[in-house]
């Protein structure tokens, strides 16, 4: 199936759309994770369009600090990595108006964005002079490198398994059943991605870069009014980016929207849950915790896909 | 040291005050055309939209000033609950709108709070907890802590008692989002209209000033 | 506590004493001969704790008081050691070669009383006030409501303490509905 | 050149006092290098409110309104001290009725719980544990629903009087105390899974801030601190105030020293104090007064004396040095708090080698209250 079925004009129309909704959803998961957190603690907490107002309210903020424009362009580089992310996955298998620009060998590409995103903030905070971004850079790039080794083994897995480095041929590969789903047929690759999921997703045990009782809060520290919505949104748009992408590679893809949302929902709870009940690590025991099983698990992985 | 209040004192936003000009109460068509209710123009009609998302989310700076800040405690968790309305605690003063003075201010507090005041970006508030702020309550000879918060900084919500419980904070951010919503909570405004009368009272009191004019 | 008492006295000449509870003691000795005392109490009385470090301004007298309590974490006993130093230029033997703590402590008196403490380090560094340039504080001789008055201005206190009448001037009669 | 080399190496960062992770007001200046801090020197005062100096100032009766806002977290310890002292220099103490030294021991046993169920919550949550710290001061707020119905006041109580205390225990008292007991046992169990039972927690808190054996005593170091060392000290046994000689309990301890152990230490106190809350209303005696015969507040004076009573706060060791020159208002009054040692000389030669995550659980972990450090 070629990604090229719309002509130019309604591509980017629903290009447009299935990125506005993808930062709707994003913020409603947010609001939802405030809310599940809240009654974990045994609150009744916000309410759930509650990023909504967050994110209204940080765009009617004024500010007239300046910090050079390689800081104002960070929010800016995180949210294109997302949105270049997101647009080069496939949302709903089969259908042409949110298959966006799957191409052949993407999977490279994803991958070059999930990194990009995070340079580019980490470059622009750094530029904000606070020491706290600094220590948080220094962080979170640790981390990065830790959790992306045992991700790219599990996605080197799957990829010499299905014998494609294209998103849209490992979905498809995945179609007829549950039982086709990577997460089934390579589990130690899921195990891999899954456990590596934590970590990229920046909740507790893994938020070292934002941790608020020691580098209160990281590279966001010096940010607010718009620069702050950028990021917000970001954020919200790379959190679901994130789990398309593990749709997309583990369970199935999704032939309906319903069937994205519910499982993009899914694969968001599953840091949240792990998270709701555990402090945070240090960064040398983050790190040491992705080199150790997560890694162990992506090279058995490997080695079962090349073996077997 | 001059130690008289230089400048007679400007209107404050906070209640203790109460001097702002507000609209009339019983306007309506029988008091004459001019007050004639009429309809929002574009400019506040999105003013009104735009405070509306602004009193329904309040972000606090984390910055536990004095005792009070102990009620604050139970008021962010399982009991009373404040995120329930909108309240979240922000850690760095960039990105909070509401700085919560919790009590007395001791004048190695006062710069600091200034400074973090200063920087937290418009439109911002301030609340102030406890008789301590108001008057010096229990410490009104004390030489170290300051009488009158709104000297030094534009208070527009004061919530008295010592310390103030839980339920005076839920009613004292009502009270501001109530100011808000209404667009009367502009002590930020304020500070930057009279910020020489402001300047000129911290300097008084802060005997080694080595603050910027701004912090920006 | 009476022996060790005894043996003070009988070592260290005259002295003051004082058993306040029968694990609490006090113990007055003239200044050159306290930090001496201190040395001995810790090294060879199991006195090794340093509980706290304090002075008293007696400007009646003009005189500082300093006092250190020492405690015996094995006997629990506790041995107020107090001594008399002159107001004017007031300074004392220091012991933070002894306790590291003790630096603190004789930071803040140094700041809150103005007795220096040659040869402890922090000496002059402010500990608790910044800008500080009245005389020390916590002096007897500071009167802090005048530089409250001075110094920070304050809200108009109303002039009756009654509260019904001062309602009753300011919102007129109408300020109490409740009667 | 070679120190500008090392010192040019080093960030230098201010840990408070606008910090989430600081326990307070106050401030740690620290210099940085890669992970580690280098050193730190503690900087207070910005909730310097000279109580000493003020309360020189007040007569004995005035002083009570000031003396508890000196640890807000747990005030009628402070409460008891002065009263305490000033009953001993005025030979009041013998005149206490038995059953107003039931109501203190109950009172401070009281506050020791509500503080050491916010201490033990401030440990998860500095390390990021969310819903720990909501529970346990939800906890807390039960006990201080009963401080509301017992004082009239939720954190500042002024109950403890010379002499006795200012009211008797409201009917019903020890029924409604044994019901909240019994909820904050019923959810004991579940915080020890989420804390103690949690394998990120072991990690980061064994074995990281230890302090050595050699300086418990050499500095001072008192209540869990010192008890987390394995070195059974508690005044409450050593100098047995009001009525804890009476009282069944042992001195909790552990061992390690290190941020688990202290926290481990707190764990086991909370469920000694609610032992002993339990005791203290069971033999309570029903009748008889709460206030001893006081003379005249307004014109009441005192001999000249001076002396030093100390208390088993949730910290450590309170003490009061007190002297009295005869007059109707104290000469001086010196407020030990064992957040001196702790959170000034302790902490500073602690924080080098510390990672710069481990600050705050540090921190809580010494139990550092600024307000008793520069009062």
């Amino acid at each position: 199936m070629s990604p090229s079925e719309l002509s130019l004009l309604p591509k980017l129309f629903w290009v447009v759309v299935s990125v506005v909704g993808a930062i709707a959803y994003g913020l409603v998961i947010g609001g939802i994770i405030r809310k599940v957190m809240a009654r974990i603690q045994g609150r009744i907490g916000p309410p759930v369009y509650q990023p909504y107002l967050d994110l209204f309210k940080v765009i009617f903020q004024r500010t007239a600090t300046w910090h050079g424009y390689m800081f104002y362009l960070g929010p800016v580089f995180r949210a294109a990595g997302a949105i270049g992310l997101f647009l080069l996955i496939p949302v709903v298998f089969g259908d042409p108006r949110f298959d966006n620009f799957s191409f052949n060998g993407d999977l490279l590409m994803v991958m070059y964005f999930m990194f990009f995103g995070c340079l580019g903030m980490a470059l622009g905070a750094a530029e904000g002079g606070h020491p706290h971004s600094v220590v948080a850079i220094t962080r979170g790039l640790s981390q990065m490198t830790a959790y992306e080794l045992p991700f790219s083994l599990a996605v080197v897995a799957i990829a010499a398994q299905t014998g494609s480095f294209s998103v849209h041929q490992i979905v498809a590969a995945q179609q007829g059943g549950v039982g086709h789903w990577f997460l089934f047929t390579n589990p130690l690759a899921a195990v891999a991605a899954f456990l590596a999921f934590l970590g990229m997703n920046m909740y507790s045990p893994f938020d070292i870069v934002l941790a608020p009782q020691e580098i209160p809060i990281g590279p966001p520290t010096e940010y607010n009014s718009a620069f702050m919505s950028a990021m917000m949104s970001g954020r919200a748009i790379f959190g679901v980016a994130k789990c398309v992408l593990y749709m997309d590679l583990f369970l199935g893809g999704a032939t309906t929207i319903l069937a994205a949302i519910v499982k993009v929902f899914f694969i968001y709870f599953w840091s949240i849950f792990v998270g709701a009940v555990f402090p945070r690590f240090r960064t040398e025991q983050a790190v040491r915790f992705f080199l150790g099983w997560p890694t162990a698990a992506g090279v058995a992985a490997v080695l079962a896909v090349m073996l077997f | 040291m001059d130690d008289k209040i230089v400048k007679p004192e400007p209107p404050l936003g906070g209640p203790p005050q109460g001097s702002r000009p507000h609209a009339p109460v019983g306007d309506g068509c029988f008091l004459g055309e001019e007050m004639k209710p009429q309809a929002p123009s574009y400019k506040e009609a999105l003013a009104r939209i735009k405070n509306w998302f602004r009193a329904n989310s309040l972000w606090v700076m984390a910055y536990g000033t004095g005792c009070g800040a102990i009620e604050l405690r139970p008021l962010a968790t399982a009991r009373f609950d404040m995120e329930r309305l909108g309240i979240a605690m922000r850690p760095t003063p960039r990105q909070s709108n509401v700085l919560i003075v919790s009590g007395y201010l001791a004048v190695k507090s006062l710069k600091r709070v200034i400074r973090s005041y200063e920087q937290m970006p418009s439109p911002k508030w301030i609340v102030a907890l406890g008789s301590c702020t108001i008057n010096g309550g229990m410490y009104w000879d004390s030489y170290n802590t300051i009488n009158r918060l709104d000297l030094y900084l534009p208070v527009d919500v004061y919530i008295n008692g010592c310390m103030p419980r839980p339920e005076a904070l839920v009613a004292g951010f009502q009270e501001l989002m109530r100011r808000i919503k209404k667009g009367e909570a502009d002590g930020w405004r304020h500070y930057m209209e009279n910020l020489d009368w402001y300047k000129e009272n911290q300097k008084k009191i802060i005997t080694d000033w080595d603050l910027p004019e701004y912090n920006w | 506590m009476k022996e060790i008492l005894k043996e003070i006295e009988e070592r260290f000449g005259p002295i003051w004493e004082r058993v306040q509870r029968p694990k609490l003691a006090q113990v007055g000795i003239e200044p050159a001969k306290a930090v001496p005392l201190l040395t001995w109490l810790k090294e060879h009385r199991g006195y090794v704790t340093l509980v706290h470090l304090s002075a008293v301004d007696w400007i009646e007298q003009g005189e500082f008081q300093l006092t250190w309590l020492l405690g015996n974490p094995e006997t629990e006993e506790r041995l107020m050691i107090c001594s008399r130093i002159d107001r004017e230029n007031p300074a004392a033997e220091t012991v933070s070669g002894l306790w590291p703590q003790a630096v603190t402590y004789e930071q803040e008196i140094n700041e809150m009383f103005g007795v220096s403490f040659p040869g402890s380090p922090r000496q002059g560094v402010p500990f608790i006030l910044e800008g500080w340039k009245d005389i020390p504080p916590m002096r007897r001789d500071f009167d802090t409501v005048a530089f409250v008055e001075k110094h920070i201005p304050g809200r108009e206190g109303r002039k009756h303490i009654d509260t019904r009448t001062y309602i009753g001037e300011k919102f007129g009669e109408k300020g109490y509905l409740h009667d | 050149m070679t120190e500008t080399r090392e010192r040019s190496k080093e960030v230098q960062i201010w840990f408070g006092p606008q910090h989430p992770g600081i326990t307070g007001n106050m401030s740690v200046q620290t210099w940085l290098d890669g992970d580690t801090l280098t050193r730190g020197i503690t900087h207070v005062g910005y909730l310097h409110r000279a109580f000493e100096k003020l309360m020189e100032r007040r007569l004995y009766i005035q002083s009570f309104p000031i003396v508890c806002r000196i640890c807000v977290p747990e005030p009628d310890t402070n409460e008891w001290l002065l009263a305490s002292a000033l009953e001993e220099l005025s030979g009041l103490d013998r005149e206490v009725p038995e059953k107003a030294r039931w109501i203190r021991t109950l009172v401070l046993e009281m506050s020791r719980l509500g503080a050491m169920l916010m201490v033990l919550g401030g440990h998860a949550g500095s390390m990021g544990l969310g819903p720990a710290p909501q529970w346990m001061i939800a906890l807390r707020d039960l006990v201080l629903d009963r401080f509301e119905e017992l004082t009239g006041g939720r954190v500042y109580h002024m109950y403890i009087v010379y002499g006795g205390v200012r009211r008797d225990l409201p009917e019903g008292f020890a029924e409604r105390m044994e019901q909240t007991l019994k909820t904050i046992e019923s959810k004991l169990p579940l915080i020890d899974d989420v804390i103690f039972g949690s394998a990120v927690f072991r990690k980061r808190a064994m074995g990281v801030g230890v302090v050595p054996r050699e300086w418990a005593f050499e500095m001072g170091i008192s209540g869990p601190v010192i008890r987390a060392m394995g070195i059974p000290k508690d005044v409450r046994k050593d100098e047995p105030y009001e009525k804890y000689a009476e009282l069944d309990f042992d001195v909790v301890t552990e061992e390690g020293s290190d941020i688990f152990a202290r926290a481990m230490v707190r764990r086991r106190e909370i469920q000694q104090s609610i032992d002993l809350i339990r005791q203290i209303l069971a033999r309570m005696p029903k009748e008889g007064p709460y206030c001893a015969e006081l003379p005249n507040m307004l014109e009441w004076t005192i001999p000249v004396g001076q002396t030093y009573v100390r208390a088993e706060s949730s910290r450590g060791e309170m003490g009061y040095y007190v002297v009295t020159d005869g007059s109707k208002k104290l000469r001086r009054v010196h407020v030990r708090g064992p957040s001196y040692v702790h959170g000034v000389s302790l902490l500073e030669r602690l924080i080098p080698g510390t990672n710069i995550a481990d600050l705050a659980p540090l921190m809580v972990s010494l139990q550092v209250c600024p307000p008793e450090i520069e009062r």
